[in-house]
Parts: structure tokens; sequence; C-alpha cells
């Protein structure tokens, strides 16, 4: 055992950078968001059946989109900052939308994650500032709170409360096929790519 | 045997491990990356000086096997200073528990054992690289512009990435006030074997 | 204490080995780095055709390779007389140079391999945004440039625990309460002085480096992460400066260890050498903004505050060392040699090699000369005429010229006065190229400048022939001092 | 300037050089190490005296003169947005009138470059450093009408000597 030492540096050395090449996806995925981003682009997930509620006050559900693309986003009716810059960045979805041959095949979906405060009609007001919801883009809710909160899961999207009475939330576009399994997640102002991205999919 | 050091241990552990106090803790980015953190890791520690028997070092073999430890505890700790992992521990309680054992019995405990083993050299060089590092993290934390945990706001990762740059700071003078300032008197005869003055 | 300069200096045959290994290595690179250089003068002066992409990459692996020779033959220079003081480690010095030779194969692969061609000053963004080379390959030769970062580290740790072993304090071997009168004992000798001075700037060089490149490693793989590009800039500069900076303070000790042997006068240290050397300490840590004058978003009190500085930074070199060198000179009898004739040149180019430095340094001149061939023309004169004739010095008073007795050849003398001409040549050359505005950095010259770059070229030539031949009169001579007679 | 600078440095390199070449060639002539301590020694406080009053003079009169731009400084007319990217400068104009002080503000697109304005003689007359997330105001008036460039002055990726573009400056 003259060099035991020396193997034992050498052993931790090799399972040490292991164990980080391992948690960092070979030193590339430092952060939660990334990992998520690069877990879904590797294995698509499926989504959970849940009920949702429409800015109408009417029952769908993702089954309801089954064929087509849906771009989903996360807001909440309240948030007066990042909501809003993720509202513009849907409608310039919608204006590219409408009128292409996508028309149709993609939809748009906002979801509130604050549905006991985000009732229809809220989601319609909210809405309104957009434009309105159409064919293209709806606004819904999960209306039980333990529903909102597996859609929450199982898209890894993390609300923190921001202690001002507001929150805190992954700001992306959830790209979901024509088979309702989420497949890629983009950032929030990548318009180009997730229409790229519709295209390929629709 | 209950000794001063294994109360104490049990003590942190209890305060920084058991939830729901763990889950307060980790409600926050800095109570979680510079409170628990480095409680659980003295916890670790001081259960190490209870078991770890004093170091020989007489033998080479004792000061290899103690940088061997001490970079496992560095590498422990640099795993649960990535921001995905800092995520995942306050996601899951399962990556939690993990995250509380190995951070009390691969950071803490080899450090116990490997620290007194490492001569002045080693020593020096791992402080030098705890100062950058914190450096590093410091400026991650402070410039980064979006968020890097997702449980957490991106206004406490600036104070987070202040309170960095104010721990390298301090390793630094802590580091460098007795380098400088010492008042050993130092060793009368000049005595070398590379290279003895000839009178 | 022992403030007296041993006549004989001793070392064990560990020791004699080690150091024996770092200068061949440093020799054979030096030369190595030199043919490159001469290749991108040839290639710029357009007798010999260099594709621009190959000419980055040779400028990169030049400059980096030629402050890591800088660095590994200064600090050789200082273990050796260090060590005649305080219990230095043969084991951290040759990990030092395993660390060394693993980070230069890994910097050559990712720079002539992976196409890596950012410079040596790595400026961020630019290592990560080539356009033509990979991230990896930034990665790489970052990667390189820690590992080689961690070895000087180490052996910094070496002196800095040898020197509180033997003298309590890194203050008190830096003779600092003799200097504010709080003691007195008689100082250190001058080599533990600038030994001191050596591992608190090292350590702190090898900091900011870290600090810097691995957020740049991170930046490499993930580009999501980015770093403020005038934040990195500023450490860059701190780390380049430093480390550039600091090996001439390794270096030069072979003055204050040597010239005594040759002129027959002791060299002391003073408190006014104290003085300079914890001026020099302070000042070369705080003076790498000279570097940022054209970057108009810094403060301008560290605009001014650096000219300043670099003004106050030359007195120390000029009075105490230059002085002292010179006053030890002066009307001794000196016996010369070609040991002596390289310390006493080297004295001449790091003192004349200050002179443009300084004067780039002043804000006004900085805007019409920053980024001309006026800078690699001061610190090529540092280098090429300050540090390298130290260590080479060094490399020829071990192997042949003990005392300076041997018999001198008339062939040494001329390879002397090849190098002195030449070199002094060769960075005239950059200087009156500045003077004409000519670019830096630039792999194809526009007609008008190629004169210059001609004259370079065979200046560049002649400095290689001599100082191939110091080196193969260093590796003749390497057996007589492994032998240890 | 840049004669003066060059006519300076080589000045004060050549009376280095004087001094070495002095020392070495009297280095023969012995003297007694006492008288020598007392002479040199007395000799450095006045080289010290000197190189203190030269450095405060040159440092006072050089720092009254900086080529930095404060924010609130008069407005100018004639502004030009520069961009450096790798590996072209993007001006959004290209010319301007002689006499009057122009307005350079000076970004990088990319990756870090460096601004260098030359005459048609190939003579630097201003530079500021290109760097991504800054801009840097230079202010410069042309005296004479003609056909400038803009040189790159920061290393910059293997294009880097390609970086040039011409500035026309007309008649008022």
């Amino acid at each position: 055992m003259k060099h035991g030492g020396i193997v034992g540096i050498m052993v931790v050395l090799l399972f040490g950078t292991a164990a980080l090449w391992w948690g960092s996806d070979g030193f590339t995925t430092f952060t939660a968001e990334s990992a998520r981003r690069l877990d879904v682009a590797r294995s698509p997930r499926p989504l959970p059946a849940v009920a949702l509620e429409d800015q109408r006050g009417e029952t769908v559900a993702f089954e309801d989109f089954a064929g087509k693309v849906v771009l989903l986003n996360f807001v909440y009716t309240r948030c007066t900052t990042i909501c809003t810059v993720l509202g513009s960045e849907f409608e310039q979805l919608r204006d590219e939308i409408e009128h292409s041959e996508l028309e149709g095949r993609v939809v748009l979906v906002t979801l509130t994650f604050d549905p006991e405060h985000d009732g229809p009609k809220q989601l319609a007001r909210y809405a309104e500032r957009y434009g309105g919801a159409d064919a293209t883009w709806h606004f819904v809710r999960a209306p039980s709170m333990d529903d909102t909160r597996r859609l929450l899961r199982a898209m890894d999207v993390v609300v923190v409360a921001d202690g001002f009475g507001g929150f805190v939330h992954n700001a992306a576009i959830h790209v979901i096929d024509p088979r309702g399994r989420l497949v890629r997640i983009v950032d929030s102002d990548a318009i180009g790519e997730a229409l790229a991205l519709a295209r390929e999919l629709a | 045997m209950l000794s001063y050091r294994s109360l104490v241990a049990a003590g942190l552990l209890l305060i920084a491990a058991v939830p729901p106090l763990a889950w307060w803790w980790e409600a926050s980015l800095v109570r979680h990356m510079l409170m628990q953190i480095p409680m659980l890791v003295l916890a670790g520690f001081l259960l190490g000086t209870l078991v770890a028997p004093s170091p020989d070092l007489g033998v080479r073999e004792e000061r290899a096997g103690g940088i061997a430890a001490v970079l496992l505890a560095t590498f422990c700790v640099t795993f649960w200073m990535i921001p995905r992992w800092l995520d995942a521990a306050v996601a899951s309680h399962r990556v939690d528990a993990i995250k509380i054992m190995t951070l009390v019995l691969l950071a803490g405990l080899p450090l116990a054992w490997g620290w007194p083993r490492l001569g002045p050299v080693a020593r020096g060089f791992v402080w030098v690289q705890a100062i950058s590092m914190a450096i590093v993290l410091g400026l991650l934390y402070l410039t980064f512009p979006n968020r890097l945990c997702n449980s957490y706001l991106v206004n406490e990762q600036a104070i987070l990435g202040i309170a960095m740059l104010g721990i390298a700071g301090f390793l630094g003078l802590a580091g460098a006030v007795p380098v400088l300032f010492g008042a050993n008197n130092g060793s009368p005869a000049p005595r070398h074997p590379g290279a003895r003055v000839d009178p | 204490m022992v403030a007296e300069n041993p006549r004989v200096f001793t070392i064990d045959e560990a020791g004699r080995r080690i150091v024996a290994a770092n200068l061949v290595v440093a020799g054979a690179v030096l030369l190595a780095m030199m043919l490159l250089g001469l290749t991108m003068r040839l290639g710029q002066s357009g007798w010999l055709e260099v594709p621009p992409a190959r000419f980055y990459q040779i400028m990169t692996v030049h400059g980096t390779g030629m402050i890591g020779i800088a660095a590994l033959g200064g600090i050789t220079v200082m273990w050796y007389f260090l060590s005649q003081y305080v219990r230095l480690s043969t084991h951290i010095l040759t990990a030092n140079l395993l660390l060394f030779l693993i980070g230069v194969v890994i910097i050559l692969t990712a720079d002539f391999i992976g196409g890596f061609a950012a410079g040596w000053t790595i400026l961020f963004p630019l290592p990560t945004h080539g356009a033509v080379w990979p991230a990896e390959a930034a990665f790489w030769h970052l990667l390189g440039l820690m590992l080689v970062g961690a070895g000087l580290l180490l052996v910094a740790l070496d002196f800095g625990r040898a020197l509180i072993a033997r003298y309590g304090s890194l203050g008190r071997s830096h003779g600092w309460p003799q200097l504010f009168g709080l003691s007195n004992d008689p100082l250190p000798p001058p080599t533990v002085i600038a030994g001191t001075m050596v591992t608190i700037v090292t350590t702190l060089t090898v900091i900011g480096g870290a600090s810097i490149m691995v957020p740049m490693m991170i930046n490499a793989l993930n580009p999501a992460f980015t770093i403020n590009p005038l934040l990195a800039k500023n450490v860059i500069y701190f780390f380049g400066h430093s480390l550039a900076n600091v090996t001439i303070y390794m270096a030069v000790v072979v003055i204050y260890e040597l010239l005594p042997l040759f002129a027959g006068r002791p060299y002391k240290a003073s408190r006014i050498f104290v003085a300079g050397w914890t001026g020099s300490t302070i000042m070369v840590l705080i003076i790498f903004p000279h570097h940022l004058f054209m970057d108009f978003a810094m403060p301008q009190w560290a605009s001014g505050m650096a000219q300043v500085l670099s003004f106050t930074n030359s007195f120390p070199a000029m009075l105490v060392t230059g002085f002292g060198a010179l006053a030890l000179v002066h009307r001794s009898g000196i016996q010369w040699s070609l040991v002596s004739g390289l310390l006493f040149l080297s004295l001449f180019g790091w003192l004349a090699g200050i002179v443009p430095a300084v004067i780039d340094a002043t804000i006004v001149v900085n805007s019409v000369m920053h980024n001309t061939l006026w800078v690699p023309g001061h610190f090529h004169f540092y280098m090429l005429l300050g540090v390298i004739p130290m260590i080479l010095a060094f490399m020829l008073y071990l192997t042949r010229d003990r005392l300076g007795r041997s018999p001198e050849k008339d062939s040494d003398m001329w390879a002397l006065i090849v190098y002195l001409g030449a070199g002094l040549g060769f960075v005239l050359v950059f200087l009156y190229s500045g003077r004409h505005s000519v670019p830096r950095r630039w792999a194809v010259h526009w007609p008008e400048w190629m004169v210059y770059d001609r004259f370079a070229s065979v200046f560049a030539a002649l400095v290689i022939l001599a100082a191939a031949f110091f080196i193969v009169r260093f590796l003749i001579g390497l057996r007589h001092f492994l032998s240890g007679r | 300037m840049q004669e003066l600078v060059w006519d300076i440095a080589l000045l004060v390199i050549a009376a280095i050089a004087a001094i070495f070449l002095t020392v070495a060639v009297r280095a023969k002539q012995l003297i007694d190490p006492d008288r020598i301590h007392a002479f040199t020694y007395g000799f450095r406080a006045k080289a010290f005296a000197a190189l203190v009053i030269v450095g405060i003079a040159v440092a006072v009169i050089t720092l009254r003169q900086l080529p930095y731009v404060k924010s609130s400084a008069v407005p100018v007319s004639q502004v030009v947005n520069a961009s450096g990217f790798q590996w072209y400068w993007d001006l959004d104009r290209a010319s301007a009138v002689a006499g009057q002080p122009v307005e350079f503000r000076v970004t990088g697109g990319d990756v870090t470059h460096g601004f260098g304005i030359y005459d048609d003689s190939g003579r630097l007359l201003a530079q500021t450093q290109a760097m991504p997330n800054y801009t840097n105001r230079l202010l410069y008036t042309f005296d004479t009408p003609g056909t400038y460039r803009i040189l790159c002055l920061e290393y910059c990726g293997i294009a880097h000597h390609g970086m040039v573009s011409e500035f026309e400056v007309t008649a008022p």
C-alpha cells in the first residue's frame, strides 16, 4: 500500500468529477430551469388529465386540443410585470398564426396558476387587454387548487410568493405536441423559435 | 460518551436538519446556502473529531489520505452549490434527505479527518481556492440577470452574491492577518538540507 | 539573523536535479517561443506566408508560453537563492514542473489543434466568442492555464510556509518591523525580502486568475451564464499585469546574489530597500487600470490613480535596485564575464524598459499609443533584455562560470554583443513602429509597415542565434552542475 | 505627440545607456568602498528629488487634458454611432464636417474591439475601446477634410486586421 494515498486521491478525483458531470449533464446544465428544459426535450412528458375552465366559464380540457399544437404560458392576472410582457408576446404570436397556414392547427393557451383569485371574469378582463379571446387564444384555469398543483408539478413550474402579494414563476413558452405531450420549453421571448417548432409539429 | 462536542453536533443537526426547521432554513436562499449547509458540515466535522484518530504526520500516506479526504469534502459541497440541486432539495424531501446526509457524512466527517493531516501548503491551497470560489459564486449570483434557482427570488440572489464576496473578503483577511503579522518569532537557526549556508 | 550574502551556494542532489529540469524546460520553451515570434514577424514582413488563423494561434501560444517560461525560470531562480536561507521543498518544485508540462500540452492542443486564438490576454468575451474556434477549445486552454497557475501557487505557498517557519511571519521576512522602527534586529537578506514580495503577489495573482477563469470556463460550457465584460477586463488585467510583472521580481534576486560575487562588495538590505520593495508589493497589485485607460467607462479616479502610481512604481526599480546595483559595480574592479555581463545587461534592460512603459502609462499618450506596436515594444524591452538575461545568467552561472573564473572565450563576448545589439534593435523597431501608429496584433501588415517588420525579422533571427548559443552552453555544462562539483 | 514621445523615450534610454556604459568602462578604476557609499547615496537623494519633481510636473500637465467626455458636456451637432462586430464596423454615418467636434458613440456588438481613428497618412489620432454593454463617447474635431480610416485596435479574432472602414471629412 505504498501508493494508497495517491490512489485515494485519484479515486476521489474520478468519482467527484463524475458526480459533478452527472449532476450538471456534462457541465452544461447548472440551473433547474435549464435542467427542466433539457429533460423535456429528451423525454416528452404527458400532461395530467385535468378539467379546465375558460374565460366564458365553459369546461375545456387539453384533450380538446388533440391534433393541434398548443403553445402554453403561465400567468396570474393581477401581475403587472412579467405577465404583461408574456401577454404581448402571445399577442404577437397570435398575429403570426392567424392568417397563416398555421391557423386552426396551432392554439395558444394562457393558464393561470392562481385559480382562487382568477375566475372566468378576471380571465376575460385579462384577455381584453390583448384584444380578447378567440378560436386561437384561450384563457383558462384549473378550478381546483389541487389540479393546478398537479399541472405545475408535471411541468416543473415553480411558483414562489414574492412577499408583496405577487408571485415569481418560470416565464417560458411550453410547446405541447398534437399528441398532448409537453415536448419543448423555450424562452418566453423566443417567438420565432416557438413558431418554427409549431410549424414542424403541426 | 456525551462530550461537549457531541452535544453541539447533535444540537446543530437538530436545528438544521429536522423538519419543519429544515424547511424554514430552506425557504430562503441565503439561509439555505450560508446557514443550513455550513451548520450541517460543521455538525459532521464535530462528529468527525470524535471518531477520527489523531494523525501521524511522519507517515506520508497520512498526508495523501488527508488530501483525498478534503478533496471529497470539496466535491460534496461543490455539488450542493449547483443551483439546480439547491432547487431539487427544496422540491423533493428525498433529495433533501440525501443532501443532509452527504453534507454531514461526505463533507463534514472527512474534513475532520483530513484537515489535521494536511501540511501547511495544502491548507494554504485549500484556503486560496476557497477564496477564489467564493469570489466566483459571488460574481455569479450578483451579476446573473435571471433567476438561478426557481425556488428563490432574484433579489435574494443579489444578497447572496454580496454575502459571498463578503465571505471571500473575510477568508482573505482571516488568512492574511496571521500570515503577515503573526506573533511567532520564527526559528533562530537557518537550517535546510537542500542548501546549507557555508560559514 | 544572517544578513550577509553567502559566498558559496549549496544545494543537494534532489534540488540540483529539479532546478536543472526546470531550466532545461525553460530554455527549450524559450527557444521554441522565440521561433514562433520570428514566424510572426516574418509573416508580417511578407517574407513568409502565414495564414491569419495560424498567425493568431501562434500569437496566443507565443504570449502564453513566454509568460509561462518567464514565470517558470523566474521562480526557479528565486527558489534556488531563497533555499539558501529557508528550507524549501523539492517535491513542490517538482509538482510545479509537472503541472506546468501538463498545462503546456493541454494549451498547445487547444490552440494548434482546437484552433483557440484569443491571445494570452483571454479578454472576455472573445475566448468563448471566437466565431471560428469551438467553445470547448477555450475551456481546455483555460484549464491548461489553471494548471500552470496551480503549480505556481503551490511554490508560492511553499515559499510562504518556509518564510513563516524561519521568520515568524511574512511581515517580518519583508522587514516591516525594522521599516517602521519596531525592531532593531538586522534586516533579512535582500533575497528573503524579494521572496516575500513574490509570495504575496503570486498568491493574489492566482486568486484573481482563478476567479475570472472559472466563470469563463462555465461560460464556455453554458453560454447562458455571462460575465460583465468590464469587470472581467479588470480582473484579467489584475491577473495578467501582476503575473507578467512578478516574473521580474522573481528573477531579479540573481542580481542581488551574484553581482556582489563579481564586484567583491556586499549587497545589503537597508530600510530604503525594504520601503522600495514594500511599495512594489502594493503598487504592482493596484496599477493594472493603466491597461484600461481607453475604457472610458472606467471611473476617472481609477485611471488617474493608475497613471500616478505607474510613475511612482518606477521609483523602487530605478532608485533601489538599479541605483544599488550600479553603486555596487561602480569602480569596484568587477570581473567581467559572460555571467556578469548578462547581469549588467539585464539591469539595463529592466531600467530602460521602464521608460517606454511609463510614457505609455500617461493617459494622453495612451490615446495615440495604446495597442500600437509601442506596447509590445515596451514589454519586449524588459522581457527580452531584462528577465531573460537574468535567467540566462543564472543558467550559465550554475553550469560553468562560478565566480567568473573560467576563461572567457571570444565567442562568449560576441554572443553577448549580438544579443544586446540585436535585442536592442528588435525592441526599438517595435517602438519606432509604434511611433508610426502601426497597430498591434495584426496578422497582415500594410505594405508601408513591412520595412520595419523586415528589420525586426533580421534582429529577431540574430537574437535567437545568440540565445541558442547561451542555451547550448548551458546544456553542455549541465553535467558539470549535476555532478555537484 | 508620437514624435515627441519617441524623442523623449530615446533620449532617456540613451541617458540610461550612457550611465551604464560609464560605469562599465570605469569599473576597473578602483575606489575605496566607503567613499563610493557616501557619494552614491548622496546622489540617490538628489535623483529621488529630481524624479519626484519631474513626475509631479508631468502628472499635473498631462492629467489636465483627459480624453474622457462627461455626459453633461455641451451637445455636439455631429454624432456618429459606431459598433464593432466580428469583423466590420457598423457606422450610422460615414462622414462629418471639418472644424466642428464629432461625437463618436462607440460600442461592441459581440466582443471587445478598439476604435482607432487614422488619418490618410496612417497616423493614429484618437481611440477608445468598443466594448459590449458599454458605450464610450469619444470627442474629436477633424482639422482638415479628407478620407480618414477606422482601424480595429483591440484583438477580436482571426480577421481582426480586416476591420477597416473609411470616414469622409468634408470642408465646412
